[in-house]
């Protein structure tokens, strides 16, 4: 299998530390080579990450609700970056409050996320449908 | 002549040109008249002044329950605030500000904020009090009838506490390690330290001209299998550092772990803890009491099964005897809880607590002995502190940390060594699957292998990280250790 | 010849003139055929059997969680318990009856159950078994896939006994003083007694045959500040008479009184007394495990507030390591709950339980006295009352109640003396203001008199009957000991 | 003050004792002479104490949620008896589960009951109004 490589990173003035080491855990043993970049990950940050390890997709995750602000421009900075057409992926509890999932997810896909996921979401539920879009 | 870094009292009259700084940092700061702001503290009754209200629930021996919450905008913070009062019958109440304050970014906050009012619901996760300035924040404190606290995650919290506890604030949470290591990623500890030992300074002039103001380092750090040791330890240093500038009631927390023996010797060390090195440092004259935080790991995301986990923090609260606790909410897994569940979180908190009120847990010997390892593992770590910086707390804190000889599991920060592996044991109290360099002895190293050997042998599996990660799971998924299928 | 009142195993030869009758008494009765109930028994898998899963979860040391539930109608009635179990996470189920085939009154309960279809509401608060009948009943157990108890209140419960175990039902709630004294008016102790030898011969006669079906006798009694010394006497005189009759596996009750140390003490001791006593009567081979009933009294009607009491409940019950607990509902103080408030509570508590299951309630010397306490008083009631049968238990409970030497607080039956007043103590404990004729020694009496006389102390009011009213209402009003205003 | 006379109980298979205790002593230390029928009393018993005591006031209890189906034809029963016009009050849970308080409240006006308490009722908000009602 062709190793894929994957930006992770938790985007904005976002914290939390612990779902992001769970997934850099758990895409590491399933075969990906991930380049983590932690928490409080500006836009600029994953876009060069992304240029400079060549990656094959980048996994948001947003936790404390400020995503809504934090993601506008993302997809629009890949594009002029040259990598608009990069897999992009996005994960956690995205809004301030609880929204309806169906609402919040098309707010996220028109923001330019190729999927999103909701809070309970585990690694084991992701990485079939990363693998799929990837062709690995 | 630069300042020199350590755990020195501020001079008030140098601190002068930096505050002009500070308060010119973003426009709101010019509002800041201390002389205005003593004078309101000062015309405030007693029952709203944070200090007076949990000496007074230490003295009747009771556990008073405050909530989380925080909304952009001014008055929809108002009526959330009343209606927690009110129908949930707080008996405290906070004022949770936003993350982008809590980063200064106060130009993000302002356009969060001008989004929210147009929006109609709020964009912000909490209120951001620096843009809202001292006058609209004064109405918060004038609109309720309990204390109002401050409770954020603000590494440089300078502007904040100067708005806040000029606006009549009386409680102000946080302190240079507890909100850096968790809450930041490159902010220097001695940055954050030195920022806080400012804002503590304040606190020591408010109290310089009669006015006391409750600090409250934050306890749970991240909220995610953390030792009594390593909060413990943590705790204690922001004490010390809070009282050398002044600061003279002090609040200690600590974050549920699970385990009813372990939670409620924890609770029983962490003021003597506090005393006997407050006392080392020369600093008797502090009033310590104790907070208690319901469950900060995730939460299941059934409502009845997060009553559960809820209502089982307050009974620990109240066995432990706690001063107050901070409540969660049956929305923890959901999102920002609507008012109506936050004020839900309370009443089924002070239900238990009530009912507890009168009851003691008993001494025994588990207990003991819960209570002996947290002591022994606390003063290790705090002794090889002090020694590090030649018995400056401030400088030993600075090189503890990056010796990994205070380690906070999955803080963000590049500061934090990070080398420690918590695990529950098969009790479910948390234990070090690797200790990375805390400067433990043979014995409590023994102890913790033994404990987690036993839990392998139960579980008839190697203690490995695999462990951490069940445990991470385990609450959401209703259990408290996380065992193997 | 009149057969004698007493402790006698029932003639199962005999009995069949009686149980014919029984079954003629109402149109469904003669659709119990025994050796085809006994197959059907047979062919159930074990982990449908009652006492099979207690026994198991004894052995794995956790506790398992019921509901309560029942409704008029079948197929609602089996929704209701598929609901409970697939959603709420039910470990075992119930069958509540309606309080009209609880009286016996079927007629009234065919009407109820007539116009609750008509409306499609349940009219009637449980399910009337006996006028559905074998088959019907037998499609619950059929469609559920853990264990089924059939629940009541019944002083004569012998045709709802032959009915519900011969659809194969496999445990039975009840007794001849704990379904009679708290249920009914004017029934006469002989009387239920001699109805409840029946249900437990039946249940001799299917044990006899290799099918074990678990009998529980009704533990809170009143549900009202129902001391344990009192409900554990009960407790142990009808597992006894149970045994007597050949019952094999019996689950002894007991309900939260509210003070953690004497609701632990009270799930510990009750097994202890229940030995003992059996044994004295040569009644060794009978496997004994224990239900822990939250909150048997008035609850708050915030249904937040009725999770705090719920789940503390739970923790009870999971720290004096009950073999099983029934749940009550955030609804207890509405009505009836809807099925989605039934899972709700369960939902809380096993997430309590779960989260407790690997925790012990450590030994300690308030423990160790109010274990003491309980041992003593109960074994001078027991004593006491074998005494007044001259060694005859069933014939020294009759006498015993009428002598108030077993009195149940608040009880409706006029068998019942009715001369105790019970209240809390100061740390909300159930003692005795007035102990009217129970057999106290001196010493016992002095300890009654100083925990009240110190709560008077506290309350600055003499101890009298407006404590007890006081203590009525105050868990419904969020604490536990009803303090004056 | 003329003393009236109430007739207390609990109606039907309803055995929930404690209530009735409590509103025992309260009407008594409220100075009305309390007749308690107790629980599990049937409409001819509660018929023929009013009669026999002569009383003002029929206080009725229910409790376990059949007070539907048991209190039908009690009214008619009073004006059968020639005390049709005596004050009858009830209270507790009148119905299984939980239903809108003022359809509740109507369907036992409709079935002659002159007040309708729900169960949070205490002693005190009932005295002040039977004082009223009974012109003491
Ligand atoms: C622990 C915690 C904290 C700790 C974090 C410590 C640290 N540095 O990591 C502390 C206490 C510091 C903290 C602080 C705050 N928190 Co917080 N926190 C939590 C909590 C309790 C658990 C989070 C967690 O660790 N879960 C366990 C991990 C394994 O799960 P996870 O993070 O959800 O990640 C999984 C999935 O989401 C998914 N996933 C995540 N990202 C992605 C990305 C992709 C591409 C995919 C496919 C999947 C995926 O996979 C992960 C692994 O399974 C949650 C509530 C909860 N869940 O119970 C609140 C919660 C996330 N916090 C919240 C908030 C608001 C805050 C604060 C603003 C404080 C406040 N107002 O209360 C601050 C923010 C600080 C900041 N600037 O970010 C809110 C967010 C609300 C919202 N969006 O509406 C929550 C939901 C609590 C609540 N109900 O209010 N928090
Ligand atoms: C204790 C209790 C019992 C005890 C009773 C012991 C005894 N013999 O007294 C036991 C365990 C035996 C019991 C049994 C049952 N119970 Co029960 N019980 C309760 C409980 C928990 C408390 C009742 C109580 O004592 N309250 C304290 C007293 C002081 O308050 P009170 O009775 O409400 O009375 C006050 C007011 O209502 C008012 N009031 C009452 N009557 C009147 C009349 C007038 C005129 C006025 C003005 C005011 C008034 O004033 C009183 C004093 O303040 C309630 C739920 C709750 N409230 O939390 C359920 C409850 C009443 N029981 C209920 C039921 C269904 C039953 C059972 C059928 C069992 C079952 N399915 O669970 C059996 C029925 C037995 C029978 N045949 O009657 C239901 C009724 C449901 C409904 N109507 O929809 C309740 C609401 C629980 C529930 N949510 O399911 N029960």
């Amino acid at each position: 299998m062709e190793t894929k490589t994957l930006v992770l990173g938790v985007i904005g003035s976002d914290v939390h530390a612990v779902g992001n080491k769970i997934l850099e855990i758990s895409f590491s043993e399933a075969g990906f080579n991930v380049v983590n970049l932690g928490v409080l990950v500006s836009q600029k940050e994953f876009v060069e990450a992304a240029i400079e390890t060549n990656a094959d997709a980048i996994m948001v995750s947003s936790l404390y609700g400020h995503a809504e602000i934090d993601c506008r421009g993302l997809r629009e900075a890949l594009i002029e970056a040259g990598i608009g057409d990069i897999l992009m992926y996005i994960g956690g509890y995205l809004v301030v409050g609880s929204q309806e999932w169906s609402e919040v997810e098309e707010k996220f896909r028109n923001l330019g996320f190729d999927r999103v996921y909701p809070p309970s979401t585990l690694p084991q539920d992701v990485i079939p449908q990363l693998r799929a879009d990837l062709g690995v | 002549m630069v300042e020199q870094f350590g755990n020195m009292k501020l001079d008030w009259e140098k601190l002068q040109s930096e505050r002009e700084m500070v308060l010119s940092s973003w426009e709101t700061g010019k509002d800041v008249v201390l002389e205005e702001a003593v004078s309101f503290h000062r015309s405030l009754p007693a029952e709203k002044n944070f200090s007076h209200r949990l000496l007074q629930a230490r003295q009747q021996g009771v556990t008073l329950a405050q909530p989380r919450a925080g909304v952009a905008d001014l008055n929809s913070h108002i009526e959330l605030l009343q209606y927690l009062e009110d129908e949930g019958g707080a008996d405290l109440l906070p004022t949770t500000i936003d993350s982008y304050t809590r980063q200064n970014r106060y130009e993000e906050a302002e356009k969060g904020l001008e989004e929210s009012r147009r929006e109609g619901r709020s964009l912000l996760n909490g209120f951001p009090a620096v843009n809202h300035g001292v006058a609209n924040c004064r109405r918060v404190v004038e609109s309720v009838s309990v204390p109002v606290q401050v409770r954020h995650g603000t590494p440089d919290a300078r502007l904040l506490a100067e708005i806040t506890l000029a606006a009549g604030f009386t409680a102000f949470e946080g302190g240079g390690i507890s909100y850096n290591i968790p809450y930041a990623k490159r902010v220097p500890l001695e940055k954050s330290i030195r920022d806080w030992q400012y804002v503590d300074r304040l606190v020591g002039y408010y109290e310089e001209q009669g006015v006391t103001i409750n600090r409250e380092p934050f306890g749970p750090l991240t909220g995610t299998l953390v030792a009594p040791c390593i909060s413990h330890s943590v705790a204690v240093i922001e004490a010390i550092l809070a009282a050398k500038q002044g600061v003279k009631n002090i609040t200690l927390g600590y974050g549920q772990c699970g385990n009813l023996n372990q939670d409620i010797a924890a609770l029983q060390t962490l003021p003597i803890l506090a005393q006997e090195y407050l006392k080392a440092e020369g600093l008797d004259d502090v009033i310590i009491t104790t907070v208690f935080h319901q469950w900060m790991g995730g939460f299941p995301d059934d409502e009845a099964r997060a009553f559960g986990v809820i209502s089982l923090g307050g009974v620990t609260a109240a066995l432990g005897k706690a001063t107050k606790v901070i409540v969660k909410t049956p929305h923890e897994a959901l999102g920002i809880p609507t008012s109506e569940a936050n004020a839900q979180g309370i009443k089924a908190t002070k239900q238990v607590i009530r009912m507890l009120q009168d009851q003691v847990y008993p001494n025994n010997a588990q207990l003991a002995e819960e209570q002996e390892v947290i002591l022994e593992e606390t003063r290790h770590i705090l002794n090889r502190t002090l020694e590090l910086g030649d018995g400056d707390i401030a400088v030993g804190t600075v090189r503890a940390f990056k010796a990994g000889v205070i380690d906070i599991p999955f803080a963000p920060s590049v500061c934090n060594a990070g080398r420690t592996m918590p695990a529950r044991d098969n009790d479910g109290a948390i234990r070090f699957l690797s200790w990375g360099n805390l400067p433990f002895s043979r014995e409590i190293q023994e102890f913790h292998r033994s404990k987690l050997a036993e839990r392998g042998r139960i579980e008839r599996r190697t203690p490995s990280f695999q462990m951490v990660i069940d445990d991470i799971y385990a609450i959401g998924k209703g259990m408290l250790v996380g065992r193997p299928r």
